[in-house]
């Protein structure tokens, strides 16, 4: 018998729990031709701002040893962008898409919500808090509970979409930072975003990417991103979206029995765009092979 | 389009350039000149991403026994300069690799009329030879093919076959003339009056030089870019090359591998 | 001509900056077959504490993609047994050696730097503060400020030898942590100790590590790493040691131009036994190769 | 000792089971055994770490010229478990492996007196080949080989040529007889009335029982362990094994790759 592959994540019915990592999806339609977009559980666009953004200039991207760094500075087209010229394509996918999003200030936060809220085709917010707080001096919104919070619930009084919250791994205490944004009012936790990392090339005696830090991704964080979804699944009782290095099937079950109710494929669909897809795939195969009929009761089933 | 493809053959065409000739679907026959690959070097994690090349030529290999099915296949010349490149120049026929491809948008061919010059830096005539044979169909065609030293002028020979004329310079004198290839370029440039098209693909000076005379010249040129790329279907966004009118204030970003890598070189920011 | 190579670590000569990573070179004498210990700039001993340790239940070990877990549990034969058994040996090598030690309170720690101190083959001290502090309910003295300035203090008073302090990765803000152990008294910093990751046996469903978590190492964390030096090394004026991931002298270049002025070689010497003197070899070849007469000049040389 | 070691054939013995041959500096004659190798598979970072191996034979090859220099090899036995034994199962004649090894403390070879009794589950035959080998030139030795299928059921062929008389079991009956190696191996200690010496290998469940057996009646057993390892040499402290007394109040942790991978049984902390 077919395995019962479908999750709730905090409302949004998924066919089955792999989703696609937001700025590394695009806005689903660059994937088309790789991935049936209806075999996956649902996808998250690339990060949102309130004007469009250029990004940062290159290099941009270098690979590291089993990872890579990122630095693309957060381009994407804005909120109008996407609503006149993406959001037509979500029109016609019956896969829930979610909206990944971020601001300077508290109120672009809420803003974007408020303005994402109204979106018949967006399925569900994720706000992105690894962004730093321009009104505070630069300090990064996920690195500080307080700061965290309060994103949190101004986004929360603007929507009333289910509303996930992106944690940053560049934290001393990660559970710390879930608990705030649960007791906040976020519906659901995505963890982790980039690692902060850094990249130099000896030849130029400079650093490769021209922002010099980028986010580091990929299989090399995978071990510290399952660390802190397994602190984290423990300590919240919304539901946890795994993310971070997830490569196949075995990957991402790893993440389920750690606690995670679902998970994001990121990188690896730039190594193989096909990846979701495949991964779901593999994962219902598991499932059939080991006699688990609901993929439910893998969630959180880590012995320890 | 991702297949996997079986290795035909592997040799190193000079000091450090390879050639290599690989299986592909039916439909890869209609790639462009001026796309290209994506890679997967190995199938574990080192390296972890894919590695781009240019598409050298595609082809079929005509059936053995009449009634079997031709095989097609397409070719790069690759440049060892890195892990990646290591490994492959290691791999052997009836190897196979993971390919995602024909990519990008390539080389517009233009009016037939011009005449077509073809400016090669190195490795930088990878995708080059499939454009010279496409444009040689309609045009007149010459090829500029320059290179540190005469390690670095690939496949002269291949393009003579197509009826090219082939210009070479190096910059040690080793072969051809001495110094910059741009010097024969301007010659010709002078002798055609401006009625020509550019085609370039190179380091970036050289191709900064180009469009500068082009520009200068007021003649069509297109380059093909190289950009650190992840993804190579426009969603990690890292391969991005500024476009003419880029500034921090008006920050306007191409996207290497879905808009170019071939570019009009008067859409692109150069450097003074 | 040949470069030189000699940097002085806070007082500690070194006559190249290739030093080996405490824990991963046992007490000096179990790689003599492997590398001429002569042939590097020091080599730092595992982990002392009071009392001997017997460590953890096994699995102690698993491999990650690029790098590996471990939770040895900080096994080692205590300060007694090292002096009687392990220091012998020290004396007849004509090489820096540094004691890496930990405690479970600012007391030990205190005790264990004025028994080191005693030793006159024991050319440094470098103090693991990655460690829970068992007085406050098992926070780790390296990821608060405070906690670490008291230890730092404490040894500092109990010792006139040059005092490493080993800061941890597992922060928010790693400057904040290194700020503290330089204000406190902190000759040097080394940096980073392992990241926090674990790994899941799905077939078992299981953690792999018996102790659940482990500490990541390997060339996967070498960006954190970089970025973490490079962050210090404009913060402080103390003298830093570039630790993670380095696996060849193109890595250990690296980091010195970030800032460090030297560097340890870890799990490398796992993969590869003569690592360090091979990495110290290979980095006299790249300046010789490359016109630099003085390693010195490069340290900090990082154009930003 | 670390060496460059060239492989002179790769062969699959039994689904899954395979035999490679590699060269061997002439100081590794002196391997004894029961001692292990260390195994870079890539020169890649995945995988990382080194793999552990048994030494299943040494040998030299002799010069095909007279006067030529005769080249010494070993051999190893593997399974195909995971990332690293499936990438070497790739790996063909003249293809090179980074080699650390002899490592640890291998067998002893005990009184000549005795009947020596060895037991060796699947791939745990590895190390005991070279054992026999050494065991038979003094004493009489019994091989007890035990698998789940007759596919686990290695090299009998080899151990016979020995002169070494061998029984086996498969837990499906598929090869001898059917159930568990160490009934038979019961029976022989039944008639030899404890004047023997056990030599283990193989899976924790039979190196267990073994050990009780042994412990039971009393006769000297060395086992060889596994563990899990990252240096081979004494440094990570990884690969321990808990000894007799340990609990958790009095630890005793054995180095399985210095003090092991042989042990006296009764060394160790063994299940209920
Ligand atoms: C569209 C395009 C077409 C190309 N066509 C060819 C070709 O036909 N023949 C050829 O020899 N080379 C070509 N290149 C360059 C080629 O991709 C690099 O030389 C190659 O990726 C180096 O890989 P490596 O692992 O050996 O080097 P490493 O330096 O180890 O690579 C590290 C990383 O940097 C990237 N990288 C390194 N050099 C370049 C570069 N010049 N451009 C882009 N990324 C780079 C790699 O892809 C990889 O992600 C092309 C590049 C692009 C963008
Ligand atoms: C002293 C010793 C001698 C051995 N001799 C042999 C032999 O002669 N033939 C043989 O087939 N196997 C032998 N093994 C087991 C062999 O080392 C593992 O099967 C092999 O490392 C698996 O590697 P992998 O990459 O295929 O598997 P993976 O599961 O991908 O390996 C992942 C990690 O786990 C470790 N690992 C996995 N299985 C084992 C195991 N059983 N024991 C120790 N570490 C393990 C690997 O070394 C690696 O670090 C021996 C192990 C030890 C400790
Ligand atoms: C190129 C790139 C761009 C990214 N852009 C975003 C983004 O816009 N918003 C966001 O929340 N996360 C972004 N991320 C982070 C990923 O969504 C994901 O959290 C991270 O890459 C870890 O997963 P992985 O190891 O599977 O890639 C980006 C990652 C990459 C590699
Ligand atoms: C097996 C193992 C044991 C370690 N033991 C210690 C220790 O006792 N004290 C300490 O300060 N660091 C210890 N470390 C951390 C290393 O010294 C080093 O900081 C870390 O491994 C990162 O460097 P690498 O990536 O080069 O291995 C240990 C690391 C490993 C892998
Ligand atoms: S390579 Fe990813 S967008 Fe171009
Ligand atoms: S494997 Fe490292 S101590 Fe035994």
């Amino acid at each position: 018998m077919k395995p019962d592959m479908s999750v709730n994540l905090a409302g949004i019915m998924l066919r089955n729990p792999v989703m696609t990592a937001s700025g590394t999806f695009g806005y689903g339609e660059e994937f088309a031709e790789y991935v049936n977009l209806e075999s996956i559980g649902a996808f998250v666009t690339k990060g949102l701002s309130l004007k469009p953004r250029a990004g940062n200039p290159t290099p941009r991207i270098v690979e590291t040893p089993g990872g890579m760094l990122n630095a693309i500075g957060l381009q994407n087209v804005g909120i109008d962008a996407f609503i006149a010229k993406k959001v037509p394509f979500l029109r016609n996918v019956n896969t829930p898409a979610i909206a990944n999003f971020f601001g300077n200030t508290v109120d672009e936060y809420a803003e974007l919500a408020r303005r994402l809220d109204e979106i018949p085709e967006v399925a569900g917010l994720e706000v992105n808090i690894s962004c730093p707080n321009v009104k505070q001096g630069g300090i990064v919104f996920g690195t500080d509970p307080g700061c965290a919070a309060s994103v949190v619930s101004a986004c929360r009084a603007a929507t009333k979409k289910p509303l996930i919250v992106k944690l940053s791994p560049n934290v001393t205490d990660v559970v710390v930072m879930a608990r705030a944004c649960e007791d906040a009012g976020a519906d659901s936790l995505s963890l982790i975003n980039t690692l902060t990392g850094m990249a130099i090339d000896l030849g130029r005696r400079r650093p490769v990417l021209a922002n010099i830090t980028g986010g580091f991704s990929g299989p090399a964080i995978k071990p510290i991103a399952l660390r802190m979804v397994w602190q984290v699944a423990k300590a919240v009782k919304v539901p946890i979206i795994g993310i971070g290095g997830i490569m196949n099937a075995t990957d991402a079950l790893e993440f389920i029995l750690a606690g995670a109710t679902a998970v994001q494929v990121g990188t690896a669909s730039f190594i193989n765009p096909g990846a979701a897809q495949q991964i779901a795939g593999e994962m219902e195969a598991w499932l059939l092979a080991n006699g688990v009929a609901d993929i439910k009761s893998l969630i959180g089933a880590l012995e320890v | 389009m991702q297949f996997t493809s079986m290795i035909l053959s592997n040799a190193e065409v000079s000091p450090g350039y390879w050639r290599m000739r690989m299986t592909a679907p039916q439909q890869f026959a209609s790639a462009t000149p001026g796309q290209f690959v994506m890679v997967r070097v190995s199938g574990a994690i080192d390296p972890l991403l894919r590695r781009p090349f240019g598409i050298f030529d595609v082809g079929v290999h005509a059936p053995v026994q009449s009634g079997a099915v031709p095989q097609p296949y397409f070719e790069m010349l690759y440049r060892v300069v890195g892990k990646g490149t290591a490994m492959l120049s290691a791999l052997h026929e009836t190897d196979v690799l993971d390919i995602l491809g024909p990519l990008g948008t390539g080389f517009n061919l233009g009016s037939p009329d011009e005449e077509k010059l073809i400016v090669g830096g190195g490795v930088g005539l990878a995708p080059l030879y499939l454009l010279a044979r496409e444009l040689v169909k309609r045009s007149p065609v010459r090829l500029f093919a320059g290179g540190r030293t005469r390690d670095d002028i690939l496949c002269i020979t291949e393009f003579e076959r197509l009826g090219v004329e082939c210009y070479t310079a190096t910059e040690d004198g080793s072969l051809g003339e001495c110094g910059l290839v741009t010097e024969a370029l301007l010659r010709r440039l002078d002798v055609l009056k401006g009625r020509a098209t550019i085609y370039a693909c190179g380091p970036h000076g050289m191709l900064n030089a180009v469009a500068a005379t082009a520009e200068a010249r007021k003649i069509p040129c297109q380059v093909s870019l190289e950009g650190y790329m992840a993804c190579g279907v426009g969603a990690c966004l890292g391969c991005v090359a500024p476009g003419r009118g880029h500034s921090a204030e008006t920050p306007d970003f191409r996207c290497v591998c879905t808009e170019g890598p071939v570019f009009e070189s008067n859409e692109l920011k150069w450097r003074d």
